[in-house]
C-alpha cells in the first residue's frame, strides 16, 4: 500500500506546462526547417548566422544586458539589505515601488520622449550618454528592479538576515565584511536568478530600444520577424537555444543550495 | 576579565517603554542571568550591551571603560543567540574561526584555536561539518565556540537554548556554566525559563515591565522573594491574604483562622499582608477516621493530584483556600482524592509581603491569566 | 539623544527612486501641454480623447486584463495551493516553470507563428478562438504566470498553509470550503497583488498583439506615440492616471492587512 | 466516548522509518501521551490517526468503527496543533463556530455552543478578537475550544503548548487536563516534555525511533523504566554499571564495592545490569572530621550544586562514578564544595535492568550527546 510520492494530477499539470511551451518550439522548429515546396534544410539558419546584424545586435543586447546587471546589483543589493535589517517597516514601501516600473508603458514612452526634451538636460556633461546606447541601461535599471527586488528580497527573506549580521557584528565584523563574507554568500541563488532574470528581460526589451533607435538584438528579431518568415522562425530557435544553457546552469547551481536548505528545513520535523 | 556596569539605561520603543532606568553591576567573572515574562525589557537589555540597539539613555561601562558610543563591532562581546546563527556557508571550524580572521590572526594560530574550541564544547569531531548537518544542540554548541574565540570581555546569551529539546537544554546549560566557570569570563545570560536561571547563575536579576524586581543569589530569589510579581513568577507559591494579629510568637488571621509565622513578629498588627508558603515544606497528612486536627494545623479536602515525578503536586482545599503540597510520590499513594487531611509547617517557613490597601486578585489563576495577556503589548 | 525613526540616507533612496519616476512625468505632463508656439492648452488630451480608437482600444484591452485574470487565477490559485501543501519539493520546479515566460520574445514569435501554422491546429472548433482577440488570453496568460505564480507563492509562504488546512479539515471542511472560506480569505492581498499585475502587464503588452494585428491599448499608444508627439505625451499621461487608481487601491488594501500582520509579528519580541 | 485503537501501524517516510508497527490501545475517556525525543515519531502516529498522514500498513480504529480509509475531515476528530492554527481572518467566536457552520447548525445554536466553550476555557471576555490580538496562550485556548466544539469522538494535541511561556504552559496544562475529564473525552497527547507527560497522562507511551519502549502510568514510567532508554530519558537517574552477586539479602557489586540492591535477589548471579537510582532517594550525609563511613554507605566527595528551587542537586564523585543527589536546599547550605558526604539509600529503591553482553556509553554524557545527534536524521 506505498503511495506514489508525487500525485498523478500534479504530473498533469507539469506535463500541460511543458507542452505549452513544447508544442509552440515544435512548430517553430518545423517553420523554420522549411525552405518551401514540402522541402525541409537549414537555408534559414544559414541566412540569420551570416547576416553581421545579427551578430552585432546580439553583442549589444549582451553587453548592455551584463552592466545592467552590474548596475542594478550595486543598486538593490545595499539598499534591500538595508530595507530589511533596518526598516522593515519600509519593506511595503518597496514593495510599491517595485511594482511601479510594470506601469512601464506610459513611463517609457516618458523616457522616449526625454529624447525629445533635451533642452532640459541642462548638464552638457550627460549629452555623450543620451547619445549612446549606454543610456539604455538607465530606464533598463528600473524596467529590472521588480525582478532584482523580488529575488533579493525573496533571498534575505530565507536567511536570518538580522542574526547573521549581528553574530557578524559581534565578533567584530565591519559592514563590507559582512557583506561580501556573510550575506552575499548566502544569497547566491538569489544573486543569480536576479542577474538571470534581468539578462533576459533586457535581450527581450523592444519598446524603448526601438523609439530609441537602437539597434538591439530584439529589435532585429522584430525587423526579421516582420521582414522574412521562416529566418525570424529559425532565430527564435537560436535564442531561444542561447538562452536556454543560461537556464539550466541557475536550475543546477539553485538545486544544490535547494538540497542544502532541505535538509535544513528536514531537521524540523 | 572587566565586569559590567549599567547605569540608568533607559529605552523606549514609540509608546511602549521597554527600559526604565536600569541600573546593573555584574562582577567580573561572574554569571547574571535577567529573568522575566515576554516583554518585561530583558532581551532589549542585552541587545543594548551587545551595541545592536541603542538606549535613549544612560551608559554602559566594561570594566571602567565607558562604550555607551562604541559600535557593536568593536565592543568585543561574544554572543550567542536564540535562534541558530551560524553562517551557513562556512563549516563549524570557518564560523569559530571567524573572528580570528578578521582580526587578521595567522591561519595556522586561528586553527589551532578553533580546535581548542570545539574541543572545549565537545565538538571536536565536527570541525568540518556545515551548519545544516548539526543537531541543534550542537550548533549552539559552535555558536558558544565562535563567541569565545575572540576572548570576548564579557559574554552574552540570548535565551541560547529555548530552541532545544529539555534534554539537551539541561545537559548544555550545565556546560555552558562549567566553561563560563573555567574561563573566568564574565557573563550575561537572558531566559525566560526561572530553572534555568536559577540553576546556572551567580546572581539573577528578575524584570517585569522594563524594571527591576529583584536582584540576589538564585536562593534568595527563590526563598525571599520581595514582591507580589517574584513569589508569583518564581517556582509554585501558595500565596494566603492574612491579617497581622497582635501576637508576641508571631502569627497571622486569615479566613478566621490563626496561621503561626515568626515573621509576623517584626509586622505592625492589622497590616494586609500576602502570606508566602512553599509547596515543598508544607507537610501532610491523613486524617484517621473523623478525628479533627489539633493545635495549629489546617485540615482540607485532597482535591487533584499532579504527578511530577520525585513529588507529586497535591491540592488541597482548606478554608483559607486552596493549597498545593508537595509530596514526595511514594507517599502520596496513600492519599487519594476527597481524603482528608492536616496541613501544618514549620512558623518559620512562610514570608510575608506587604499588601498595598484595596490589592485585589494578586491571588489565584487570575493574577496568573493577566501575564499571559501582557504578552501581545 | 532619541533618535529618529528613519534613516535620513534611506530617505534618500526613496526620494531617489521617487524623483526618477516624476521628472519623465513631469516632462512628459509639461510636454502634452504644449500647443506650439510656447503655448500651453489642453488641445493634445481633447484630440487623444475624441478619438473612437482610444476608447475602443483600451476597452479592449481592459477586457482581455479581466478575462485573463480570471483564467490565470482560477489555473493558478488550485496548482499552487496544491503543490505547496502537498509536493513542497515541486517548488523549484515550478520556480523554474515560473520564469520560463521570461523568455517571451523567441516564444511569442512562435506563437505569433502558430497563426500561420493553422493547418496544424486539426481541431476545427478552434478556428473562431484563432480570429478573434481572445485567443490573445492563452498567451497572456503565460505571459502574466511568473507574476501570478509570485505573488501566489509568497501570499502562501507568509500564512501557515498546512496548519490550516489541517485545522479546517480536523473540524470537517471539504477542499471547496477550507479554499474559499479558510485559504483564499487569507490570500486576499496576494491575489490583489497577482490581479493587478496582470491588468498593468496585459494593458501594457505590445509584441503579441501587434504581431496578430489586434488593436489593443498598447498598440494604439505605439500607434500614437510613432504618429504624432504630443497628444502622445498626453496618451502616457491619461493612461498612467487610469493605472493609479488602481494602484493606490491596492496599496491601501495591502497597508491593512500589512498592519494586522505587524501587529502579530510585535508579539514575537 | 469510544476508545481508540492502533493496530500494527507501519510508516516510512523514503528510507527513513516513522514508525514500527506500533500497537496501541486508549481506552474510553482515558488520557495518553506519546513522548519521546525529536523524530521518534510520535508527531507522524498523531498525524496518521488525524488523518493526515497515511499509514503504510495498519489499521486504526475509534470504539469498533474502522476509519483508516476515511478521510480527515469526516474522522470526527478534534485538533489542536504546535504552531498557532486559528483562521486570521475570523474572530475568537467565528473560529470556535467554523465546526459548526460547517455541520450547518442554526446561527444561534452555533453562538450559544461558542460561548459555552470560551467559557470552559476561560475566554469568555474574547469572543470578538481576532486571533492577532490574542496572547499565544490564548490563541491556544481559543484552538481547543474550536476542536471541541464539534464534540469529537477523539481530541488530538501535537505539541499545544510547546510555542509558550513556562508558566503558561503549566498553567494551560492543568486546564486541559481539567476540561478533558470534565467532558470525558479520550484523549492523544504528543510532547516532547516529560514533565507534561506525567503530570497530565493516565498513561504514558515512551517512544524511540518509532517503536514503543514502555507504556505505563506515570509513576510506573517514572518509578520502573523497564529500558536503558526510559531510564536515561524520562527524570534524572544516576545509572551505575554493577553486577549480580550471589547474596541472599540482594546486592551488585561495582568497581569492587558491594551495593545493597533487594532487586538483585532474583537476578542470577553474575549478571551484568544498569543499576538505576533517583537522585531524590539517595540520603546524602556530611561525614566529621576524617572518619570514613561505616557499614553499607558510599563515600565522596562534592563535585558541584546545582540550585533548583525546592532542591539542589548535588554533584558526588565516588568509587562508583560520580552520583547525582537531590538534597532540600535548606540543607545544601551546609554541604561545601570539596566536603567529604557518605551517601545510602533504602535497598529497596535501586531498579536494575540487564545489559547486553558487551554494551558500552550507555552510562555518562557520551548517551546523551547521542541522542541529540540523532536529531538531524
Amino acid at each position: 500500500m506505498r503511495r506514489p510520492r508525487i500525485a498523478p494530477w500534479s504530473a498533469f499539470w507539469l506535463l500541460l506546462a511543458v507542452l505549452y511551451f513544447l508544442i509552440p518550439m515544435y512548430a517553430t522548429a518545423e517553420f523554420s526547417l522549411q525552405t518551401g515546396n514540402g522541402q525541409y534544410g537549414f537555408d534559414a539558419y544559414r541566412e540569420i548566422l551570416n547576416d553581421p546584424s545579427f551578430k552585432s545586435s546580439f553583442l549589444l543586447s549582451l553587453r548592455l544586458a551584463v552592466e545592467t546587471v552590474l548596475v542594478s546589483l550595486i543598486i538593490m543589493v545595499p539598499t534591500v539589505y538595508w530595507v530589511h535589517l533596518k526598516l522593515p517597516r519600509l519593506r511595503r514601501v518597496m514593495d510599491f515601488i517595485a511594482i511601479l516600473p510594470f506601469m512601464v508603458p506610459p513611463i517609457t514612452l516618458a523616457i522616449g520622449l526625454l529624447r525629445e526634451l533635451h533642452p532640459l538636460v541642462t548638464v552638457r556633461q550627460l549629452t555623450w550618454l543620451l547619445s549612446s546606447p549606454q543610456q539604455l541601461i538607465l530606464p533598463y535599471v528600473i524596467i529590472v528592479m521588480p525582478f532584482t527586488y523580488r529575488s533579493l528580497d525573496a533571498g534575505m527573506r530565507a536567511i536570518d538576515l538580522r542574526i547573521l549580521t549581528e553574530a557578524a557584528q559581534s565578533v567584530g565584523a565591519s559592514w563590507l565584511t559582512i557583506l561580501f563574507r556573510v550575506i552575499l554568500p548566502n544569497l547566491r541563488s538569489a544573486l543569480l536568478s536576479a542577474a538571470f532574470l534581468t539578462i533576459t528581460v533586457v535581450m527581450g526589451e523592444f519598446t524603448i530600444a526601438s523609439l530609441n533607435q537602437f539597434q538591439t538584438f530584439s529589435v532585429y528579431i522584430q525587423y526579421i520577424g516582420a521582414a522574412k518568415a521562416n529566418p525570424a522562425a529559425a532565430l527564435s530557435i537560436i535564442s531561444f537555444t542561447l538562452t536556454w544553457g543560461l537556464m539550466l546552469s541557475i536550475l543546477i547551481i539553485g538545486r544544490q543550495r535547494g538540497s542544502q536548505q532541505q535538509a535544513q528545513i528536514g531537521t524540523t520535523r | 576579565m572587566p565586569g559590567l556596569k549599567l547605569q540608568g539605561l533607559h529605552k523606549q520603543f514609540g509608546e511602549v517603554v521597554a527600559l526604565r532606568t536600569l541600573d546593573l553591576a555584574v562582577e567580573s567573572g561572574e554569571f547574571v542571568s535577567l529573568l522575566g515574562p515576554s516583554g518585561c525589557g530583558k532581551t532589549t537589555a542585552l541587545r543594548i550591551v551587545a551595541g545592536f540597539e541603542h538606549a535613549d539613555e544612560g551608559r554602559i561601562l566594561v570594566g571602567d571603560k565607558d562604550i555607551t558610543d562604541v559600535p557593536a563591532n568593536r565592543r568585543d562581546m561574544g554572543m550567542v543567540f536564540q535562534s541558530y546563527s551560524l553562517f551557513p556557508n562556512m563549516t563549524a571550524q570557518q564560523n569559530v574561526e571567524f573572528g580570528l580572521r578578521i582580526r587578521k590572526q595567522r591561519s595556522a594560530e586561528r586553527a589551532r584555536r578553533a580546535s581548542e574550541l570545539l574541543d572545549l564544547v565537545g565538538l571536536a569531531s565536527a570541525t568540518g561539518r556545515y551548519p545544516h548537518q548539526l543537531s541543534g544542540g550542537q550548533q549552539q554548541r559552535v555558536a558558544l565556540a565562535r563567541a569565545l574565540a575572540i576572548e570576548p570581555s564579557v559574554l552574552l546569551l540570548d535565551e541560547p537554548l529555548s530552541a532545544l529539546d529539555a534534554k539537551v537544554r539541561v545537559q548544555l546549560r550545565e556546560e555552558i556554566r562549567r566553561i563560563q566557570t573555567q574561563l573566568g569570563i564574565t557573563a550575561l545570560y537572558v531566559t525566560h525559563d526561572q530553572e534555568e536561571a536559577l540553576s546556572v547563575s551567580d546572581r539573577v536579576v528578575v524584570l517585569s515591565h522594563g524594571q527591576i524586581e529583584q536582584v540576589g543569589t538564585p536562593a534568595e530569589i527563590y526563598g525571599e522573594p520581595q514582591t507580589v510579581f517574584v513569589a508569583a513568577f518564581i517556582g509554585t507559591m501558595n500565596r494566603i491574604e492574612a491579617t497581622v494579629r497582635a501576637d508576641p510568637s508571631g502569627a497571622v488571621e486569615s479566613a478566621g483562622h490563626r496561621l503561626p509565622v515568626h515573621a509576623a513578629r517584626n509586622w505592625t498588627s492589622g497590616l494586609h499582608v500576602l502570606m508566602l508558603l512553599r509547596p515543598e515544606v508544607i507537610d501532610l497528612r491523613p486524617l484517621q477516621g473523623d478525628t479533627s486536627a489539633g493545635g495549629e494545623a489546617m485540615t482540607g479536602n485532597v482535591k487533584s493530584h499532579t504527578f511530577l515525578g520525585p513529588v507529586t503536586r497535591v491540592q488541597v482545599s482548606t478554608p483559607i483556600g486552596d493549597l498545593m503540597v508537595d509530596v514526595p510520590s511514594v507517599e502520596a499513594l496513600s492519599v487519594s482524592i476527597g481524603a482528608r487531611v492536616s496541613l501544618t509547617w514549620d512558623p518559620a517557613s512562610p514570608r510575608l509581603i506587604e499588601l498595598p490597601a484595596g490589592a485585589e486578585n494578586v491571588v489565584g489563576p487570575a493574577a496568573i491569566i493577566a501575564e499571559d495577556e501582557l504578552q501581545p503589548a
